[in-house]
């Protein structure tokens, strides 16, 4: 289960910070995520997760730190080169475009970094690859039946099935899934999980939730955040055992 | 300094503090409201337009501002309350409303006033002709000036020394909260739409007096009017005053020195500004 | 101590309230009662509490369902109505307003009741000292712990009968969660009935005189605080703690 | 989705209204000037292409005055043929000139196309219709080339040129006034350049010396900065303001407040002190005594003008302009035209033949023929600005009659000169070409009234 | 089945039959009848331009009359009056409605919704202050006038018809073009770019210079509908560009259905005939144009094109239901409808 630590990394964070106004919402967070792992951050909310996110993936500046994608600094790379390195992410609240169709939507992400954004002339249903890999990529996350239809008519729990295609339509080396089953009713959440749980194990994997069950579940690793800091960091089990994790995040210390 | 040049730096001034008044309210009300009211223009035309009719009346040029503004007030506060009220949040339909209303009001115009350039007498008593150290200048241009000062130092108080201004503010901020804590939005809303409309009122019965009123003058004036706040930066009352100032001297030695040239060097600032500040030079980002 | 809603009356009853956030139907059918208590709803992320909040505050009415505060139906009523009505709101994230300062954020939202015990931006100074030292600076140069005291300070000045506190131990440091804590504590005395929506189970156990568990937009479980928070199953069943 | 409708049905509702409210509302289309339907056999159809909205709109409707007037006159029938007016409003857009006129010809398949304010209109429409034959008289348009350099037979013009009355003006002020040196600001087009052309010819061979030019662009809010720049110290008799409309009236009360009359006289072209312009200036206007030159004074006192006056008030309750006469007078051209052919307008050669030897010795303004370009010769008043019973205008001081587009020069000579602009002719006159000023026989001054 | 067929033919066959009408027109078309078509079509160009951003990109430019006057005034100062040769300033001109786009476009893609709205106003409105301020180059008020179209391989294009086939082609070819680049990749992408700019940023696209390559894009067509628009009505001045006809290009987007590829082009045909037909009658046709947008928008804000399709969706309803009930009698094929009746009867089973 837990990674040799000759592997080399998939993600690496070096003592990143990053504040807003008089809050500090993350601060001189150090993490390091080998390649093909499956690690899961908790905490409890406003531990800066989300923040840390939008950092790594250069949404938000970060104040200080080093963050490095499969060995090379991306700390003042563009969200977009970061992107073309492999790094694909889905959202807590969906992002995707509402009124164009499934289809439409994983297009735009499987062709994302095949710089094809400036072919004027050729019909994009032509680009028989890229097709190809959008209807695999559907058949991966469920959405074969749905491929035609607009997303904004798509019921919720399809839509973050569609979130994570998107991602996976990039064809990911890392790939962060932010709260991935946030709102779904148990049957939609069994079947994302499941569809999370079969993505190729090649893909590393970062994944913010909040439902044990979920990071049990999928995780190799669990690191625990807590305003803004690492807590803890270890197997599930160990994070299990951990008496402080106990404390912070089921928050029993004033108990 | 050469004479001329200082009588191009008062015509700078006079020019700028008409577009103060036509700015600052526009970016007030785009501020807090996201919305930019096109019917600034048409506004700016009706208030002088009404002014002169009531100085043909009575001759009484002072009557004649406060009918120019008080009117435009209360046209803003039914236009508000009526019809931008009905779409408030979706800024785009809001927008385009206010293009239906400058166009109404336009042909509205044409047809009361005609399309003969009209224009407001000032009493002499208004216009000396006032000479500091050797340069004559209208007495007129020196009290425009005056105005626009008033004006400015009266918008500041009122945001930064009142409760209201307060609200106003926070609205600025975030209207969501803001209402969630009880501050009337829709009142704030109405009532910076009413400072923005008295605003161009007045400026229109200046504008009818110092310069003329014809057909056409409201989307010139509507030009100024963006082009003050996309310089200066929108919901900014610091960036209306500077803004105003840079397009006051550019229209003044543009014109003297360059006068088929100096519409075209107004988009040099725009240009230069938009491309280092999209948000304009003291904007915020939304 | 749990049933002293029915005892003191119902201030606000929420009503199987349907609410959407854009196209999502976040709230389907969510129900709750709040007396002269202080109510804790806990739940997962995303199961639509704060949409609750702002559904009664008015941010995001319900497109179904009533909400009646003190026996008046408000749905439809506009935000500032309903807080005119007697509800403080303490949005997630604090939401200062960056251009005013401290003290403009206490004059603005002050609403005299001419009661000899209401809340003045004075009291509230004297209830937390830390911020009239810093009562010219802009709301967004405070630390966290004090930006959720002028949150809170900020709702209080509006003089309500009950205040919504969504997630106020978000971000906070323990010190500043205590102080939350005791603040929530000083207000029960003053007879100010909380909504509470948290996801720290600690701050809900230490105030909650009853909570309610929301599942889905929908409330599922209510019982008194300690009966659910003393429960490892009840907790591990609903919150996954 | 509701409010996504909501939003787009407002959206097109907004913009409908705008569309809406370009329409000409100055322009009630009246009964009277709709044919009955069906159209009765014989029916001459008059199309009219103004600028009834936009900037120029004042003239529109003056002219539209005029025109009526005469029409009513005749009620709307001439030789038993009934007469059909459609008109169309090009809003001073002349690309929606062209359209109106494309379609005046091309769809109404009118016989006789008239109107036009500006002198670019007439311009346009004037090249889009020099291949056809239908007759095209221009109302107010002035540009002098229609009826010179680009001639066409098919444009007949009872009007005027730019030129026609500065060449007297200059002359008069150089030779009763002395005047040696002027200093003239214009608005930057091809109208003010033709006023100033015949302005400086007139000038230079009455024994002036310079006239400087300056140019501004149009519109203009503030004119301050051009008015201080006036060199008061270079010896200049006048200032002469080459502009109309908006920007004169600026103009005029920014020289007044700023004093600039106490130190420099100011007079005008021809359009510059026109009612009602005017009227926005301030009193002091009549004060300073300003001169301009144009072909109606508002005191003139001749029985045709009474006559006129008296009609035109009667029926409009407002005194006439220049336009209005101007419109009145073409109208009653081309009345008086069918009428020659007996209604029969299908040869349209003949037409404007017929239409080009009409009596208008009897016009309001005075005595109007055309010469063999089809242009007017008239009288020419200079004016002086008064206040008179009815408001601020113009009294005529001199009269100069007979003046044709060619002035009192060889108009071979003229035709040979190239058109006028902002740098020709030039502002010395001793830069002047000197055959261009030998005349045979020059003006006489009649005074006023006389 | 039978019916499908009929539609699928009923495509190509109204097609055909339409572009027959249109390239036949000169034989049957009164004058004023191909007068109104090339108006059309650079009116066309224009409203495509303002279309294709507002449609695809999202953006409402109020620019694009600018650039539509550019071409126009090249044409005018280096063909007209310097003699220039065809289809040099024609060239020219489009090169500096390009390099204009690109400085219009390079500063005010920075902005969004109303903020991109009300800059492109201001320049627009600099452009046409420029237009009438200087009378050096541009003359002023008074434009280029005169202005003939010109003869090429032995054509002569002053011809009316010729000038007719010429626009016709060019705009089939714009239309053709515009298409492909709207179905292509770079086309979806911009349809991203308008839903959700973030995403698109997170997916690695470089978000502004779509947007600006689409801006330079709407800037040429609006640039060649100049061109036709100058040949064919022989002057070019400052109305020409003036902020009402920018407003009136976004109107009659918006009336043809700016979500629609043929939306603005429809919206151009209807507005510009209407125009003509209800002119005949009444000065006051804005008025008439304006309620029948009224109308229109009333029964469906996606425009004409949006009643066209809810019509025939409803239609096809009825006819798939009529269809589904004749079948259900003879109870064959495998027609989708009849899918849905079995997969319940399973669910209860």
């Amino acid at each position: 289960m837990m990674t040799g630590p000759d592997q080399k990394l998939a993600l690496s964070i070096q003592s990143v910070s990053k504040s807003f106004g008089g809050v500090q919402a993350v601060r001189s967070v150090s993490l390091d995520v080998p390649v093909g792992e499956r690690r899961a951050l908790i905490g409890p909310n406003g531990a800066g997760k989300t923040t840390l996110f939008n950092v790594v993936t250069g949404e938000l500046p970060a104040d200080g730190g080093r963050i490095e994608l499969f060995g090379v600094d991306i700390t003042h790379k563009s969200v977009q080169e970061r992107a073309k390195m492999g790094l694909a992410r889905t959202y807590q609240i969906s992002q995707l475009f509402l009124h164009l169709t499934v289809e439409q939507n994983l297009f735009l992400a499987a062709s994302a970094n095949r710089n094809m954004e400036f072919h004027l002339l050729r019909p994009w249903r032509r680009y028989r690859a890229e097709q190809e890999w959008v209807f695999q990529v559907a058949e991966q996350v469920g959405l074969t039946d749905y491929l035609h239809a607009v997303v904004s008519e798509l019921s919720h729990g399809l839509q973050r099935q569609l979130e994570l295609g998107m991602a996976m339509a990039m064809r990911p080396r890392l790939l962060m899934l932010d709260e991935p089953a946030a709102g779904l009713s148990p049957t939609e959440r069994t079947t994302l999980i499941s569809l999370i749980r079969n993505l190729p194990r090649e893909i590393t994997l970062l994944l913010i939730e909040h439902n044990m069950e979920i990071v049990l579940d999928l995780a190799d690793r669990i690191t625990v955040m807590n305003r803004g800091t690492v807590l803890a960091e270890g197997t599930p089990a160990e994070i299990r055992a951990n008496e402080e994790v106990q404390r912070v995040y089921l928050g029993s210390s004033y108990a | 300094m050469d004479a001329r040049i200082i009588i191009l730096i008062l015509n700078g001034l006079t020019q700028a503090a008409l577009f103060f008044l036509l700015g600052s309210g526009l970016t007030l009300a785009f501020g807090l409201m996201r919305i930019i009211n096109l019917s600034h223009g048409a506004f700016y035309l009706l208030g002088g337009y009404i002014g002169y009719t009531v100085m043909k009346l009575t001759g009484n040029w002072g009557l004649a501002l406060l009918a120019g503004a008080l009117s435009i007030t209360i046209l803003g506060f039914l236009f508000e309350r009526t019809l931008l009220a009905r779409v408030r949040g979706q800024d785009l339909p809001e927008t385009l409303l206010t293009v239906a209303l400058s166009m109404v009001i336009a042909d509205f115009c044409l047809a009361i006033w005609g399309g003969h350039s009209l224009a407001l007498n000032v009493p002499k008593a208004l216009n000396p002709s006032i000479t500091i150290f050797g340069i004559t200048y209208p007495g007129f241009r020196y009290l425009l000036m005056l105005a626009s000062v008033v004006v400015a130092v009266g918008l500041w108080l009122l945001l930064y020394k009142t409760k209201l201004g307060a609200a106003v503010r926070a609205g600025v901020d975030d209207r969501e909260t803001a209402s969630a804590l009880g501050v009337n939005i829709d009142v704030m809303y109405t009532i910076v739409f009413l400072i923005s409309a008295f605003l161009v009122g007045i400026a229109g019965v200046l504008g009818g007096t110092y310069l003329q009123l014809s057909p056409g003058s409201d989307t010139t004036i509507l030009t100024y009017a963006l082009v003050v706040i996309i310089l200066g930066g929108q919901g900014s009352l610091l960036g209306a005053v500077v803004g105003a100032l840079i397009l006051g001297q550019i229209a003044s030695f543009g014109s003297a020195y360059a006068a088929e040239y100096w519409m075209f060097l107004v988009f040099a600032p725009l240009a230069i500004v938009l491309a280092v500040r999209p948000q304009g030079l003291f904007g915020r980002t939304v | 101590m749990h049933n002293s809603g029915e005892k003191n009356g119902v201030l606000l009853e929420v009503e199987e309230i349907h609410s959407y956030y854009g196209d999502s139907h976040v709230l389907q059918g969510c129900s709750l009662r709040v007396g002269q208590e202080c109510v804790a709803v806990l739940g997962r992320n995303g199961m639509g509490k704060t949409t609750l909040l702002r559904s009664i505050i008015g941010l995001n009415p319900p497109r179904m369902g009533r909400i009646i505060w003190k026996g008046q139906d408000i749905v439809g009523k506009k935000p500032f109505e309903i807080a005119q009505l007697g509800i403080g709101y303490v949005p997630q994230g604090r939401r200062l307003f960056p251009s005013l300062s401290v003290e403009e954020h206490l004059n603005l939202t002050y609403r005299r009741t001419g009661r000899p015990d209401e809340w003045t931006p004075a009291r509230v100074f004297e209830l937390f000292p830390e911020l009239a030292e810093r009562r010219r600076l802009s709301g967004a140069r405070l630390s966290g712990g004090e930006q959720q005291m002028l949150a809170i300070g900020r709702a209080l000045v509006t003089n309500p009968e009950l205040i919504l506190l969504d997630e106020p131990s978000e971000g906070l440091s323990p010190v500043a969660v205590e102080r939350v804590i005791a603040t929530c504590r000083e207000l029960r005395k003053n007879r100010i009935a909380i909504l509470l929506v948290e996801q720290n189970i600690h701050v809900a156990h230490d105030l909650a005189d009853r909570v309610y568990i929301m599942v889905n937009g929908n409330t599922v479980y209510e019982s008194s605080a300690a009966e659910f928070l003393d429960n490892p199953e009840l907790r591990y069943k609903y919150l996954g703690v | 989705m509701l409010k996504k409708a909501f939003a787009v049905v407002s959206v097109l509702t907004v913009l409908s209204l705008l569309l809406m409210s370009c329409a000409p509302a100055a322009t009630p289309a009246p009964a009277a000037t709709e044919a009955p339907t069906p159209a009765p056999v014989g029916e001459i159809k008059i199309g009219i292409i103004s600028a009834f909205t936009g900037v120029f709109s004042a003239f529109g409707e003056m002219q539209r005055s005029g025109y009526l007037l005469a029409l009513e006159q005749y009620n709307y029938t001439v030789a038993g043929k009934k007469i059909k007016i459609i008109e169309e409003d090009d809003q001073l857009n002349y690309e929606l000139a062209i359209t109106k006129a494309k379609k005046l010809i091309e769809q109404d398949k009118v016989d006789i196309l008239t109107g036009l304010v500006s002198g670019d209109e007439g311009l346009t429409v004037q090249e889009y219709m020099k291949d056809k034959p239908i007759p095209l008289i221009p109302m107010y348009s002035a540009p002098e080339d229609m009826t010179m350099r680009k001639f066409t037979f098919n444009t007949l013009r009872p009007t005027w040129t730019g030129a026609q009355p500065m060449d007297p003006f200059g002359y008069w002020l150089a030779k009763e006034k002395g005047f040696k040196k002027v200093y003239m600001i214009g608005e930057d087009y091809s109208y003010p350049y033709n006023q100033a052309g015949g302005f400086k010819r007139g000038f230079c061979r009455g024994g002036g010396e310079e006239v400087t030019t300056v140019w501004h662009p149009v519109p203009m809010d503030d004119y301050s900065s051009i008015i201080a720049a006036i060199p008061l110290d270079k010896g200049y008799d006048a200032v002469i303001y080459n502009g109309a409309g908006s920007d004169a009236v600026s103009f005029v009360k920014q020289y007044l407040d700023l004093g600039m009359h106490k130190k420099i006289p100011l007079h005008g072209q021809s359009n510059t002190f026109e009612r009602p312009d005017v009227f926005s200036m301030p009193e002091e206007v009549a004060e300073i005594q300003a001169w301009s030159p144009h072909l109606v004074a508002d005191d003139l006192n001749t029985p045709e003008w009474n006559k006129f006056k008296e009609a035109y008030v009667k029926r409009w309750n407002k005194p006439p302009s220049a336009a209005a006469e101007f419109a009145y007078v073409c109208m009653i051209m081309i009345l008086r035209g069918i009428e020659k052919m007996n209604g029969d307008v299908s040869d349209k050669k003949a037409l404007v033949e017929a239409m080009a030897s009409v009596d208008l010795s009897d016009a309001p303004r005075g005595p109007v023929k055309l010469d063999q370009y089809h242009n007017a010769i008239e009288n020419v008043y200079i004016r002086v600005t008064a206040k008179l019973p009815d408001g601020l205008g113009n009294k005529g001081v001199v009269t100069i009659k007979n003046v044709s587009q060619f002035g009192p020069y060889n108009p071979d000579v003229y035709m040979k000169q190239p058109p006028d602009d902002k740098n020709y002719p030039p502002d010395k006159c001793s830069e002047m070409p000197a055959e261009m000023l030998k005349v045979e026989k020059d003006y006489e001054f009649v005074p006023f009234g006389q | 089945m039978n019916l499908d067929k009929l539609t699928r033919l009923a495509k190509p066959i109204l097609l055909a039959i339409g572009a027959i009408l249109l390239i036949a027109l000169p034989f049957y078309g009164s004058q004023y009848t191909i007068t109104t078509f090339v108006r059309i079509i650079y009116f066309g160009f224009l409203a495509v331009s303002v279309g294709f951003l507002l449609g695809q990109g999202g953006m409402i430019s109020l620019t694009q009359t600018a650039f539509f006057g550019m071409t126009g005034y090249a044409i005018g100062l280096l063909g007209y009056e310097r003699g220039i040769p065809f289809p040099w300033p024609d060239l020219i001109g489009i090169g500096i409605v390009l390099i204009a786009a690109t400085l219009v476009g390079l500063v005010s893609l920075r902005t969004y919704g109303l903020t991109f709205l009300m800059i492109t106003l201001a320049f627009g409105q600099v452009c046409w202050a420029f237009a009438t301020q200087n009378t050096t180059l541009l003359h002023g008020w008074s434009g280029f006038r005169g202005i003939r179209p010109f003869v090429l391989f032995g054509i002569d294009f002053r011809n009316s018809a010729n000038f007719y086939w010429m626009s016709l082609v060019l705009f089939a070819l714009g239309l053709y073009i515009l298409w492909r680049i709207v179905h292509s990749p770079f086309g979806l992408a911009l349809n991203g770019i308008r839903e959700n700019p973030r995403r698109m940023r997170a997916l690695g696209y470089p978000v502004y210079w779509i947007r600006f390559v689409a801006f330079l894009i709407a800037a040429l067509y609006a640039g060649i509908g100049g061109i036709l628009a100058v040949y064919y009505s022989g002057l070019i001045a400052p109305p020409t560009i003036h902020l009402s006809r920018a407003i009136w290009a976004l109107l009659v987007v918006i009336l043809g259905g700016s979500s629609y590829f043929w939306g603005p082009v429809v919206g151009t045909f209807v507005a510009i005939w209407l125009e003509v037909l209800i002119s005949q009658y009444t000065q006051r046709y804005l008025l008439f144009v304006g309620l029948i947008f009224v109308i229109v928008v009333l029964f469906s804000p996606q425009g004409i094109l949006g009643i066209i399709e809810s019509v025939l969706r409803k239609r096809h309803l009825w006819i798939t239901g009529w269809l589904k009930a004749r079948t259900a009698l003879v109870a064959s094929g495998s027609d989708k409808a009849e899918e849905r009746p079995g997969k319940e009867v399973m669910k209860k089973g």
